[in-house]
């Protein structure tokens, strides 16, 4: 049949493309996710730092990259991230232009949008930490460093994960707008094979199955580090509704 | 600059312009004629597939050096980038339905001259009364849009989509009763949707529509636009556009004047 | 070696804000000393407990931990402890047990006694898990080292918690109502510990409501009142005839069941 | 800085803003009855039901609106049965299609938050109602759903914002709102950087109020939670 | 009305998995009966309890509330009740008090109390106001009335309970240890407002750990062990020198603070 191989493995099948670019779609989240949580890690700690210009400072980032459509941060950092590194080679002798690569500008812009996200995912981690636990650290005269890495950090990756996972979910969709870059990813590959073929049912229905493929596999990944991080918790007695 | 080499952008998936093929390569008319042209400018040309909507801003930002995706030359473009001579010029008409009432309106089949802004033409206000009240379907910010305001703006309800394959869907659908646009694209969006749509009214060719579709350069790089007029002028002298219109278009789209 | 003070508090004072929850409070521990601190419920016991391993930081007064003094900085109005340093070197001499157990949920028993010991104190691993296990025999918990205190009942987190604080071979232990959380049937468990430790010549400092305890167990007990120590003395003195009339008031709440 | 066409922009901007709030308010009115629905087909312990609940959340939760929307709104029209249905009249208006679309996909969404606020609520306090005779629609009206929205809701804010955002996606089947028209200025004009930053202007602002609105309504629902006298502080 | 059978409980068996808890149980209180029912941790007290109410149903047996059979269907193991309307109703009859209160936390007292009477019973909203504000005053906790759970302390709290469960006018009462997560200081408050509704004749079924309670204010006490009843008898039979060895050696805990 004509139409399975159009999304076949054969010479006119765009089954290899369009796995390549399901991995692209994972890499590019996966990066994103990555500088996410180093700013995320950032921003939470100014907004619970409790000094004032610091936490407005945590406030703006995270109203802004939330309040903003996601297609508009990725075009002000896709052409805005490439003048900027522009400028600064001119100003280091350069000349000519350098771009940002997709990749990086894709991912970047992605990242910076999940680091508001992941901010307020920290931020809430921190906060669900009992208090009489780290008074139980400082009793035993753990220092802020030591509390900081034995108590607080493992405890706040555990009440994360859940969130952490809306916020994995919501970047892999984030990501599809990617394509405006010219990023080959799933979302871009599935829209150029529609166009190319005039096949556009079935490459968006392949596109859409893909992203449920990785939504599903990833969905694993994260109970399982739910289900692994909640040994040490009681087993929730589910109340009836 | 010497232009050794550079890159050239389309955005692979406008078939029969360009388009991506399933091993990932680039086909299609401009990639064919791209390899003609950069040969002939002794230019090593790299081509990468990006998106439409940020093109032109990219080109500007120096992601690429050259834009090749049907781009048509207009005054407002002129404004922000510089533009070879053209290589292609296409007519415009109208599509519906085969079955629909609007099918073979006035003039099907007759080809009229218009130059920009021009309104009153006889053959296209001979449409107005059987147009009247439908829908129209046009891809956003084109010359074509323009057109379609300026003629039926004030008869017919408009309707813009974001690409021309929406609009053609939606043409299939029954959500609109019309849709113009380039001639060309046209006659290959037919063939794809079992042809079931047909060309309706006059085929309008002519400097309405700009001087034809041209390379896209930055401002700035005269002398790679130069090097580019020069090899499209010895590919249209030696026929070698026509060769390759016939084999995608089936039809000539060199520019005529 | 009896007679070697322990902990000695001068004249602590804490406010909140206007209130002042400590009006100048003193207290000796000598070694093996078990003190029992009465009171009615806001009286001010945690605050002291809490103030003595600065959990909380006194307005004003000294605190000598085993000869060491606590070195404080008071300026304008407020005070904080000179060096955190000290701080934390005194607060790993000083086990504290909460009313709340506050055991580490993402750690194993065995795991939450070790930390102390390996990681403050930078002990060797393999020997503070030998000594971990024993004190978990001790406690009666040995066969749960591997659990996490989740899974375990009210009774045997609070062994657990007091195998914790034992491990970092305190030279005082502070209890907060180390019993009251629990289960009446669980109460036992952990007085029979605490009682245990109390034979054995561990210093401690006891908040609690079981008179049973401060009456059998406890050398000294001491009644507070509004910030104040009302009364102090030995359980027989205090629970025979000679107590003052606020503290038979105070403990007349427990003799009957109304 | 241009300016003069800043505001130029920003006014050509602004008449799309009651198109994106048309979409925005209509999608998440539908979305959440549709929410309600499928949380109660999730919960109610029909085994059927609850799968075709998850079935739904997982599709509208795991793919990009924009492949539902394209699917919704071009897909639909293909099939015979639908065009011809008394359907049509509706399905055939773009605005429809796009609110429809909209909805669908933050139903998904918001029947898992609302999932979450019932899970939040003490089955304890449950057992109380219970206990004196309240059962069924009663126990749900009176005790579960006003606890369990009052829970929801910082994650239904999330949510909401991300719906105001969502309608950038329209201008795909035609709806011409914010983001669409910020498009179609730069295909004529070029100037990405100043068109684009008006519209984040705007749809900052936009969730800004939302998000004012929805902080004094957790404020107003959380009086329970607030002011506990310092005296009776454990 | 003494002498009218308010609650007739038959043989009553209760099994989690193949974990027998209840292995039939039968008890009948007359109107104005004070019950004790004591037992060891996992005894299946609380569990005879919410089989009353039907917050769990019993796998076998008979209930009667109020000279009211509950109409059950046995079927294939399992057994539920026959109505939810009926079930709805005998609950509203039973008013039941929580070991952790259980107050709706999105609601003031006041609202707690009324909730009951005016979407349950369907009665005017002023009528129960007034009811309930004379409740509240009757618990002592009438200045609370406009605050919301979380305001109070857990004996006003649990004070509040008790009004809301009888503001339903039940015939019988249930208390499921309603002081055993209280202060020890505020126990006191709630067994004094227990000990008023025993006096105005309430019948009631209470499982407590309060020996003082059992055996001065209850007229009769039943002792449960391992799902069974182990003996009863009343409190002077019970707590005199006529018990039997399980419940003298289960007393034989309370009598001491260890
Ligand atoms: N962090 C704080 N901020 C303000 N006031 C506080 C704080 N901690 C305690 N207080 C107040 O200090 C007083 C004494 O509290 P404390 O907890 O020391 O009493 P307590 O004797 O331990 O009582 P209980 O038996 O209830 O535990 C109380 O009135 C309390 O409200
Ligand atoms: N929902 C349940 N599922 C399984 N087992 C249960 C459940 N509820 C209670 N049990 C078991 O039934 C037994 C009796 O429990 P129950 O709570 O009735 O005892 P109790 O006498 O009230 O004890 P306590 O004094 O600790 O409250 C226990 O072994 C308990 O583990
Ligand atoms: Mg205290
Ligand atoms: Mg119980």
């Amino acid at each position: 049949m004509a139409t399975l191989e159009l999304i076949g493995f054969g010479s006119n099948g765009w089954g290899a493309l369009l796995l390549l670019a399901a991995l692209m779609t994972l890499c590019v989240t996966a990066t994103a996710l990555a500088i996410g949580a180093v700013l995320g890690a950032i921003i939470s700690a100014a907004k619970l730092s409790g000094k004032t210009w610091l936490v407005a400072l945590g406030n703006v980032y995270t109203t802004v990259f939330r309040g903003v459509p996601e297609l508009l941060i990725i075009y002000l950092i896709y052409f805005g991230g490439s003048s900027a590194v522009t400028s600064i080679g001119k100003a280091m002798g350069y000349e000519g232009f350098l771009g940002m690569p997709s990749f990086l500008a894709g991912a970047l812009a992605v990242g910076i949008i999940s680091g508001a996200y992941q901010a307020e995912v920290f931020r809430g981690a921190y906060l669900a930490i009992s208090k009489g636990e780290l008074e139980a650290a400082s009793a035993i005269g753990m220092h802020r460093g030591l509390r900081f890495r034995r108590i607080i950090i493992p405890q706040v990756l555990r009440f994360a994960i859940p969130g952490l996972g809306n916020v994995w979910q919501l970047s892999l969709k984030d990501s599809a707008l990617i394509s405006v870059t010219g990023l080959a990813e799933l979302m871009r590959t599935s829209q150029v094979a529609a166009g190319s073929t005039r096949q556009y049912f079935l490459f968006f229905i392949v596109g859409g199955i893909l992203y449920l493929i990785l939504t599903s596999l990833s969905d694993r990944v994260f109970n399982g580090a739910e289900r692994r991080a909640n040994r040490s918790m009681p087993t929730a007695a589910m109340g009836k509704a | 600059k010497d232009w050794k080499s550079a890159t050239i952008t389309l955005e692979g998936a406008y078939a029969p312009w360009n388009m991506t093929n399933a091993d990932g390569t680039l086909g299609g008319f401009e990639p064919e004629l791209a390899k003609v042209l950069c040969e002939r400018a002794e230019i090593e040309c790299k081509l990468v597939a990006s998106d439409w909507d940020g093109m032109i801003p990219a080109l500007n930002a120096g992601k690429f050096d050259v834009i090749m995706d049907a781009l048509s030359i207009t005054e407002d473009r002129k404004k922000v980038i510089g533009f070879t001579i053209p290589y292609a010029a296409t007519p415009a008409a109208f599509a519906t339905a085969k079955d629909s009432p609007l099918a073979n309106a006035a003039g099907t089949g007759a080809t009229i001259k218009m130059t920009p802004g021009q309104t009153g033409v006889k053959e296209v206000d001979a449409l107005k009364e059987a147009f009247k009240g439908k829908t129209i379907g046009i891809q956003a910010a084109t010359v074509y849009a323009k057109f379609v305001y300026d003629n039926f703006g004030d008869i017919a309800e408009i309707r813009e989509y974001k690409t021309g394959a929406d609009r053609d869907l939606d043409l299939q659908n029954g959500r609109i009763d019309l849709g113009f646009d380039d001639a060309v694209y046209f006659a290959n969006a037919f063939q794809s949707a079992n042809d079931t749509l047909a060309f309706t009214g006059p085929e309008i060719v002519g400097s309405i529509w700009g001087e034809g579709e041209g390379l896209g350069v930055r401002q700035a790089d005269t002398d790679l636009r130069d090097k580019l007029n020069e090899a499209i002028k010895s590919a249209l002298a030696d026929g070698t556009v026509k060769t390759l219109s016939m084999k995608w278009f089936k039809v000539d789209v060199s520019p005529q004047n | 070696m009896p007679g070697v003070t322990r902990l000695s508090v001068r004249n602590i004072r804490k406010s909140f804000g206007t209130h002042e929850v400590l009006r100048g409070i003193s207290l000796d521990a000598q070694d093996g000393d078990v003190i029992s601190l009465l009171g009615a419920s806001g009286s001010g016991k945690s605050t002291f407990l809490r103030c003595i391993n600065l959990l909380e930081t006194a307005t004003d007064g000294e605190i000598w931990v085993d000869g060491e003094q606590i070195r404080m900085i008071h300026k304008g109005g407020t005070s904080r402890p000179a060096s955190q340093k000290q701080v934390d070197h005194i607060r790993s001499e000083l086990g504290m047990v909460f009313q709340s157990f506050n055991l580490w949920s993402h750690m194993t028993i065995l795991q939450n006694v070790i930390e102390g010991p390996v990681h403050v104190l930078k002990r060797p691993r393999a020997e503070c898990i030998a000594e971990a296990e024993a004190l978990l025999e001790k406690v009666g918990i040995a066969a749960k080292r591997h659990a996490y205190p989740a899974h375990l009942s009210g009774g045997q987190q609070q062994r657990a918690a007091i195998a914790r604080a034992l491990a970092m071979k305190p030279k005082v232990m502070l209890f907060d109502e180390p019993t009251s959380a629990l289960d009446p049937e669980l109460v036992g468990e952990v007085l029979r510990v605490m009682r245990a430790l109390a034979e054995e010549g561990m210093t401690m400092l006891v908040v609690t409501h079981e008179m049973s305890f401060a009456r059998n167990v406890s050398n000294r007990v001491v009644f507070m009142k509004e910030g104040l120590v009302e009364s102090t003395g030995s359980p027989d003195e205090m629970f025979g005839g000679g107590a003052s009339p606020a503290f038979r008031q105070f403990i007349g709440h427990f003799g009957n069941g109304q | 800085m241009d300016f003069a066409f800043l505001a130029q922009t920003m006014g050509t901007l602004l008449k799309a803003v009651p198109m994106t709030l048309a979409l925005f308010s209509l999608s998440v009115f539908f979305g959440g009855l549709l929410a309600l629905l499928i949380v109660w087909m999730r919960v109610g312990g029909n085994p059927v039901l609850s799968a075709i609940a998850k079935g739904y959340i997982f599709i509208f939760r795991g793919s990009p609106l924009l492949i539902q929307m394209f699917l919704v709104f071009y897909g639909l029209g293909q099939f015979g049965f639908i065009r011809y249905s008394f359907l049509w009249p509706f399905l055939r208006e773009p605005f429809v299609c796009a609110v429809l679309s909209l909805a669908l996909c933050t139903a998904g969404y918001s029947a898992e938050i609302f999932r979450g606020g019932i899970r939040a609520v003490s089955p304890r306090e449950i057992e109380a109602a219970r206990s004196i005779g309240m059962s069924g629609a009663l126990l749900v009206r009176r005790i579960l759903a006003p606890i369990a929205f009052r829970h929801a809701l910082p994650a239904y804010s999330t949510e909401i914002v991300l719906m105001m955002k969502s309608t950038a996606l329209a201008s795909l089947v035609t709806v011409w709102e914010v983001t669409g028209v910020a498009q179609r200025l730069i295909s004529q004009t070029y100037r990405t950087m100043e068109v684009f930053l008006c519209a984040a202007i705007i749809y900052l602002v936009l969730n800004f109020i939302i998000l004012q609105v929805m902080s004094l309504l957790e404020y107003s629902l959380s009086r329970h939670r607030r002011a506990i006298p310092p005296a009776l502080k454990a």
